[in-house]
């Protein structure tokens, strides 16, 4: 770093943040330079998020200061941040749900620049000139509750350099992105650091983050461990830094054995506008990879196995016996699990604790005569799956609000597998996980299967997909358009279908 | 940074997960609310028996606290139910008043032809008269689950619809006349203890199980905490709704047959104060108005804390003014001292992890696992 | 064993000097004209007898809170507790607890109440109500089409009052008419406005109202001005001097009927003196209290006692009244 | 833009972000419903009834509005609103001194604010629950009205205050129908509130953290100030409100208003507004007031007995309130279809 003798604009000195019981930030000290892409590296709950809230003046540190121009900065607010030039892409997008696109895109710029009243007519253009600038096409008159995830997250990148930054954090900011999406932000993000904006950038797709990054700082459970020059690491090299050990991400797909009778039928499922004629099947001990781009129907496919769509027509059959459309109920009895896509509104009660959690999907199984719960088989369920999983927390009591994404997809997990099901859905099972848990978590599906479970799994990760998957399929506009079987998967191959 | 071998770190995690189970299953009871509660009542117990002993220490008014506190008690924990699915239940006093009149009705319909027949099927009116509790319970079910209309308007809707029927049947009037084992029952004690309160411990011990230790009790905290997540975890939000409301309407009734117990009267007017006065009574007890935390130990104390204060203001001779102005800054000073000690605790907490940190040589992955028993509630920011 | 059971009072029998006495009087609600009135009754007769004699009253008007009351009274052994009950029956139980205890129990507004040693009335509704009619028939001209309010469905003596009104009316004046069951107003002022302006246009021929809650006949005559009906339209009912006052002088209220409720809050509270000092209530006993001079035993009750204190006011005594 | 698509953009606008349209249908529909079962309903003299008898609920909702809007429930309003009224006319009385109505309205808006200050400063500065934080000022508020200031019934009012009380704005003599002449600062009222919810950051603010308190606050809104703020013009609308309240009384009685709190959170939501926060407008607050004054001012002319009153209210409720809840189900059944068409 030593190659410019440029004054960095921001500087933290010995940041320290704890959470209850959890240590998230044990003094790191960081330092960003303008017109740098500085990339905040580490595993899921190694204190990337905490050190950008510290930042931005959202969570107050317990130790530590905060410089910008090398002035100390006491008592930071977001509105303070604002004003001095910081822009956040918060990982959970922060936007208000019940507001418009262009509201949401040019609200704090408004606030930031002391407005204090609200100019409807100035908004739109406002917030369009941005959208056009990213060749998005996003309906600003739209509510964001109503938006897709992608939506969300590119509503919350337009909000976020609708401004004239001087330091933008993007923690996550490409999770829900489509390929061309994310070059059209690479493209931008260079341009903005041309004009000498300092980045910082946080993202679990390591290729992403060395294409991108300048600097890199590696976080590993608070602590800083390494920080230099992006050039000198390698997908490798970081990964041994963020992990503190190799992952290993070659192709490990069990063997089938002889095709029996399959475990899951899928026939001529169709639903307008959504999918249409939909035909496959799911072997016991399988792991089918379903991928297609962001879209494409594929989420809906899944959603309609699991009841919460109602397809128009054809049939489901577990072990032949047909399954009610769209009932979860009929899905869950038939021993069909669902990983939701939205984990933290969708799979997890967050203000409830890990072991409420776990069980929350296996309650009547865990009581006598379905009246009374047997606390000790609970108990049991509990500890051998927090054991199973290796959920990191400080116990089973702490709420799940309080674990890292990765800790989080493991209580998602547990909750399924608690309830011992035939078949598990997973839908980007491991987006927003880093490299260590991401291992982890594959190497528990591919147990789970080995037991003889069918695991269907929604990936935009074709890396990942061939890592695990006995057979991938691909749906483009709702039909499935191609199958590849075990020794046809390739990376290569499955990329430009999916693209065609 | 050494890496842990798979085995020793197991079995590490093994036994101490164990023990962090335990802790969780002994602890899960032991929630907000109860100790500070707890507190409440011995500083307001202690504080008027000083201030007027030779009133307040009375067998008597101990008696007379218990016996109130069953019918705001019982109501409250119907509110507590509610509350707990993140909804709400205004037409709790309605329902208890629609059993009243039942009860009565029916009673003085039978007595004017036999007396004795009236007595002996006393057991089958009020049966017959929670049923109607029950009946109620079941219209709301269906407007709030069924129909979808938000607790809050659906049960404002019932509750003048219920109190409007309770007008039109008794053209206003107060009814006079309930069986008169009930008067009995509602007279007698068991070793001082009035029968009516056991029956509030009762009623209070079958809730406090069957929300901690029922699936339906789970599946209703559930719901409460994230109905999204419920649903994606395969818990039908209808069978929680109606099973909630069909039990809230159930206490409505059986508030409704302590009211002709304690006095064998009924009419449309009787406990309209209690509406809100429920509400206050399942917050202080703990309960999240946002759903998915309460416990129905705290909100048992929470009643008594209320009936004590309010006998004590009585004793020393303190206007009901007064006393509604002590409830509100009781309700508020518990609420801000929670968030007090709520921050004092996390920056406590936060100085000693600091420094077991500091002091650790090998911050491994091991650094966060300590086990921290106040992690479970330090989170409740709510 | 019973609630409350195995006490006992111990100054049962004895007779007590008034100092060494304590009464409470619990009203229906504290914080209105009407009780507050009564509690200045209630210090008066405290002075002048040297009796410890206090009010209280719930935050609102609810039978609940009056059961708490009086039931938190108890234990402090008061040698009297007189009520103005908002349900004399949902007070039965709670006042039989009292007597038990050997406390005194003087009530006022409850005829009918059995847990009462002696329940004064300031006289009797149906007569009351028979009396608001007399005059509203004279009014009117003996007939035409007649209205009244009550503050609530569940208010006992209104719905008295009404019902004397009525039969009343039926036996008397046949050509008269009431043409709605009594109206609820929920003792707002608002809401006896907003109706009598309904009715108003409802039955254009409508020639009297009867009010009942103390505001009702100022909500109507203020439907009755802005109709311009002064002249054409009567106005009567229970009300207070200091409510009822503007409207009686510019003529949109023609009478209103009252009792004085420091007089009837002494009148218990001289009844319950009385009691504890061992002597009794009979046909004529004298309280020495303005309108409570000699006393009506009240036919089929035993323990209902009558005083002759209902008072008409119109615009030219109005001004006689503080209250 | 096909005609099929333009209707398809047309269809929820007339319905409105907030279901005001199907709001106005039902007031129509009512309104020729009673048309026919009573001749004398539909005149101008009902229409001045009701818009008097809107009058204090219109201004108490406007209040309520901003509150939900925010995210949080008040159940204080009603005692801010007497207090603030009836002490205003208390001081007077005893001072023997008239300020004039301009001095008046100041007074009690400045009462009204310092209460509602006091909710703000606890909701936001210890972040309670609303509903519990307004529901223990509601009983202090009274509380200290009716120990510490008064509990007379006043009859006589400041003559400035007097004077408004029968000052009309349309007098139509003939049929004895008056529009009383506080519909106008009533009607100013509601339209600062409106331009102020829609085209100031203030507004938008209130918006904001109604939908997502803490994205508030990350998007640099100062939210412990902006509740502080609403909290206080809650407390000095509801203090104007007692005002007029005490006003078209001619009277001041420090029982009234507190009591209605449930029946104007009902008008507000019945109005489209969201108790989770977040939505809700003016329009379809007003709408939602006059729907309940309709109601409640009609059922005696329809031949309904009292008795019968609080029922019919209660059914209403359910009935205006169960088509929302139905028709916006459908509604998120049907967007969601839509969202699967364009993906
Ligand atoms: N509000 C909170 N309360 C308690 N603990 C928290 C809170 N926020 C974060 N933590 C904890 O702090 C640690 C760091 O979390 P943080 O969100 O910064 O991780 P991260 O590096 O951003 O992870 P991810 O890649 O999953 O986003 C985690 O262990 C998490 O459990
Ligand atoms: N008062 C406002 N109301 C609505 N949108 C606004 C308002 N102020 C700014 N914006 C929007 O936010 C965007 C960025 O705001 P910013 O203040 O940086 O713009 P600006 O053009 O520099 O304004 P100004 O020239 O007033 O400083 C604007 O393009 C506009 O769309
Ligand atoms: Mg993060
Ligand atoms: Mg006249």
């Amino acid at each position: 770093m030593a190659e410019r003798n440029e004054a960095p604009v921001l500087e933290v000195r010995g940041i320290v943040k704890v959470f209850g019981g959890v240590t998230a930030l044990d003094g790191v000290s960081m330092s960003l330079l303008p017109g740098r892409v500085h990339c905040l590296a580490g595993e899921n709950g190694s204190g990337k998020s905490t050190l950008i809230k510290i930042i931005s003046g959202v969570d107050t540190p317990d130790a530590g200061e905060i410089l910008i121009d090398g002035e100390a900065m006491s008592g930071m607010t977001p509105a303070r941040a604002l004003r001095a030039g910081i822009q956040v892409i918060y990982q959970d997008f922060s936007l208000f749900p019940n507001l418009t696109v262009a509201e949401n895109i040019v609200l704090p710029a408004a606030i930031a620049s002391r407005k204090k009243l609200f100019n409807r007519a100035r908004s739109r253009p406002g917030a369009q000139r941005i959208v056009d600038e990213l060749g998005l096409t996003l309906d600003l008159d739209a509510d964001v509750e109503k938006l897709s995830v992608a939506d969300r997250q590119l509503t919350a990148i337009c909000r976020a350099l609708v401004q004239d930054a001087r330091i933008l954090f993007m923690d996550e900011p490409t999770t829900a992105l489509t390929h061309s999406e994310v070059a059209r932000l690479f493209g931008l993000v260079r341009k903005l650091q041309e004009r000498g904006v300092a980045i910082v950038f946080v993202s679990h797709k390591l290729d992403e983050v060395l294409e991108v990054s300048h600097d890199i700082t590696v976080l590993r459970s608070g602590q800083l461990v390494a920080s230099g020059d992006a050039r000198e690491y390698s997908v490798q090299s970081l990964t041994v830094a963020m992990t503190g050990r190799d992952v290993d991400t070659t192709r490990l797909v069990n063997d089938l054995g002889k095709r029996g009778a399959p475990l899951l039928e899928v026939s001529r499922l169709d639903l307008p506008g959504a999918f249409t004629d939909i035909s496959f099947d799911l072997a016991p001990g399988e792991i089918l990879g379903i991928t297609g781009l962001l879209g494409s129907g594929r989420g809906e496919i899944v959603e309609a196995l699991f009841g919460l769509l109602k397809p128009e027509s054809g049939t489901v059959t577990v072990n032949g016996a047909a399954l009610r459309p769209g009932s979860i109920r009929s899905s869950i009895s038939a021993g069909i699990g669902y990983v939701p896509e939205d984990r933290l509104t969708q799979g997890l009660f967050l203000e409830k604790s890990i072991a409420d959690n776990i069980i929350a999907g296996s309650l009547d199984s865990h009581a006598r005569g379905k009246v009374v719960l047997s606390q000790k088989r609970i108990a049991e369920t509990i500890s051998t799956l927090f054991t199973r999983l290796r959920i990191k927390a400080p116990s089973v009591a702490a709420p799940v609000r309080s674990l890292s994404g990765g800790n989080a997809q493991r209580v998602v997990l547990a909750k399924w597998l608690a309830t011992k099901p035939k078949i598990l859905i997973l839908n980007g099972p491991t987006v927003g996980v880093d490299v260590g848990s991401k291992n982890e978590i594959l190497t528990i599906l591919r147990d789970a299967a080995r037991e003889g479970m069918g695991v269907i799994m929604i990936s935009d990760d074709v890396p990942e997909l061939v890592s695990i998957c006995n057979r991938v399929l691909i749906v483009r506009r709702g039909s499935l358009v191609a199958e590849f079987d075990s020794e046809q998967i390739e990376a290569q191959r499955i990329q430009e279908v999916m693209a065609a | 940074m050494p890496i842990r071998t798979h085995q020793s770190a197991a079995g590490q995690v093994n036994s101490r997960i164990d023990n962090t189970v335990r802790t969780w299953i002994s602890h899960i009871h032991v929630d907000r609310g109860i100790g500070r509660m707890l507190v409440l009542l011995v500083i307001a117990f202690a504080l008027f028996a000083v201030l007027n002993p030779r009133v307040f220490m009375n067998p008597l008014n101990l008696q007379n606290i218990m016996v109130s506190a069953p019918e705001v008690g019982i109501l409250a924990i119907a509110m507590t139910l509610a509350m707990l699915t993140g909804g709400i239940d205004l037409s709790l006093v309605s329902i208890a008043n629609l059993t009243a009149i039942t009860i009565s009705t029916m009673y003085t319909g039978l007595v004017g032809s036999d007396p004795a027949l009236a007595e002996s099927l006393g057991g089958v009116i009020v049966l017959v008269g929670i049923a109607v509790g029950v009946l109620a319970g079941l219209i709301n079910a269906f407007l709030i689950s069924t129909v979808g209309i938000t607790p809050i308007l659906a049960t404002l809707a019932t509750m003048q619809i219920f109190n409007g029927i309770a007008i039109v049947w008794t053209g206003g009037k107060t009814l006079y006349g309930a069986p008169q084992a009930l008067s009995a029952v509602g007279k007698s004690t068991v070793a001082g203890v009035p029968v009516l309160f056991l029956l509030f411990l009762v009623v209070a011990i079958v809730i406090g199980l069957l929300v901690n230790r029922t699936p339906f009790g789970r599946k209703t905290q559930l719901q409460g905490a994230n109905p999204t997540a419920a649903r994606f975890s395969g818990i039908r939000s209808a069978s929680v709704l109606y099973g909630t409301y069909l039990t809230t309407g159930l206490l409505g009734g059986l508030a409704g047959v302590l009211f002709v117990t304690r006095n064998p009267t009924a009419s449309a007017d009787y406990g309209t104060s209690y509406v809100l006065l429920v509400i206050v009574i399942a917050v202080l007890g703990g309960t999240n108005p946002m759903g998915g935390f309460a416990t129905v130990t705290g909100v048992v104390l929470a009643t008594l804390v209320l009936q004590v204060v309010q006998s004590g203001f009585n004793a020393i001779r303190l206007s009901s003014y007064e006393y509604s102005i002590a409830q509100g800054v009781i309700l508020i000073g518990v609420m801000v001292f929670d968030q007090l000690r709520f921050r004092r605790r996390t920056r406590y907490v936060a100085s000693t992890q600091t420094r077991n940190i500091a002091s650790m040589s090998n911050v491994g992955e091991d650094a966060d696992e300590t086990p921290d028993t106040a992690g479970a509630d330090s989170v409740e920011t709510k | 064993g019973t609630v409350g059971g195995g006490g006992g009072g111990t100054d049962d029998g004895e007779a007590l000097s008034p100092e060494d006495m304590t009464m409470v009087t619990v009203v229906k609600i504290t914080g209105v004209g009407w009780f507050d009135r009564m509690e200045i009754g209630v210090n008066e007769f405290a002075e002048e007898s040297g009796v410890d004699a206090r009010q209280e009253g719930a935050d609102d008007a609810s039978p609940e809170k009056q059961v708490q009351i009086i039931q938190d009274l108890i234990p402090q052994a008061p040698t009297a507790i007189t009520v103005v009950p908002n349900s004399p029956k949902a007070l039965e139980t709670v006042l039989e607890q009292a007597r038990d205890q050997g406390i005194i129990v003087v009530t006022h507004e409850a005829a009918g109440i059995e847990n009462a040693d002696i329940d004064i009335e300031a006289f009797d509704n149906k007569a009351y109500g028979a009396q608001i009619m007399d005059n509203l028939a004279e009014c009117t001209g003996e007939s035409g089409e007649y209205v009244t309010f009550v503050g609530g469905l569940t208010a006992k003596t209104h719905m008295e009052w009404a019902a004397g009104a009525q039969e009343q009316q039926e036996a008397e004046y046949p050509d008269m008419k009431r043409v709605e069951d009594p109206i609820e107003t929920k003792e707002d002022e608002n809401v006896a406005y907003q109706r009598a302006k309904e009715l108003l246009a409802k039955y254009p021929d409508l020639k009297g109202f009867q009010g009942s809650a103390g505001t009702d006949v100022a909500g109507i005559a203020r439907a009755v001005q802005e109709a311009g009906l002064e002249d054409s339209v009567c106005v009567m009912g229970t009300s207070i001097p200091s409510v009822a006052k503007k409207y009686l002088e510019d003529g949109s209220i023609d009478k209103a009927f009252f009792w004085d409720p420091a007089l009837a809050g002494k009148a218990q509270l001289k009844i319950a003196e009385l009691l504890a000092s061992g002597k009794k209530i009979e046909e004529g006993t004298d309280l020495g209290i303005e309108g409570y001079e000699s006393l009506t035993k009240l036919d089929g009750f035993d323990n209902v006692y009558v005083g002759d204190a209902a008072i008409e006011v119109d615009a030219d005594n109005v001004d006689d009244f503080d209250f | 833009m096909t005609l099929a698509q333009r209707m398809k953009t047309l269809a929820p606008r007339l319905v409105g972000a907030n279901n005001e349209g199907v709001l106005a249908i039902i007031i129509v529909v009512l309104i020729i419903v009673m048309s026919l079962l009573s001749p004398s309903f539909f005149t101008v003299h009902t229409l001045f009834s009701i818009v008097r008898s809107a009058l204090v609920p219109s201004i108490l909702a406007i209040a309520v509005l901003l509150v939900i809007i925010s995210g949080g429930i008040d159940v204080s309003f009603a005692a801010i609103a007497i207090f603030a009224a009836y002490t205003t006319v208390h001081l007077a009385q005893q001072g023997q001194f008239d300020p004039g109505i301009i001095g008046i309205l100041l007074f009690a808006c400045a009462i009204g604010a310092v209460l509602g200050f006091v909710n703000g400063a606890v909701i936001a500065r210890f972040r309670l629950p609303t509903l519990i934080v307004t529901l223990a000022t509601q009983g202090i508020f009274r509380g200290i009205l009716l120990v510490y200031i008064g509990s007379r019934y006043i009859a006589q009012l400041p003559d400035s205050m007097a004077g408004l009380s029968t000052a009309n704005l349309i007098a139509i003599d003939s049929s004895r129908s008056y529009l009383p002449l506080l519909v106008v600062p009533v009607a100013v009222i509601v339209l600062i509130v409106a331009w102020m919810l829609r085209r100031t950051m203030f507004g938008r603010g209130i918006y904001a953290i109604g939908g997502d308190t803490e994205a508030a606050r990350r998007a640099g809104f100062p939210v412990v100030r902006f509740q502080i703020i609403l909290y206080m013009m809650v407390g000095a609308i509801a203090a104007i409100g007692g005002l007029i309240h005490v006003i078209l009384n001619r009277n001041a009685n420090p029982q009234d208003i507190v009591g209605t709190e449930l029946d104007v959170i009902a008008a507000v939501v019945l109005g489209g507004a969201s108790i989770f926060g977040g939505r809700g407008s003016v329009l379809g607050t007003v709408l939602g007031v006059v729907l309940v004054q309709l109601i409640n001012n009609s059922l005696l002319l329809m031949g309904v007995p009292t008795a019968w009153q609080r029922a019919a209210v209660g059914l209403l409720l359910v009935v205006g309130v169960g088509i929302q809840a139905l028709s916006a189900r459908r509604a998120s059944r049907r967007t969601f279809v839509l969202d699967t068409v364009e993906a």
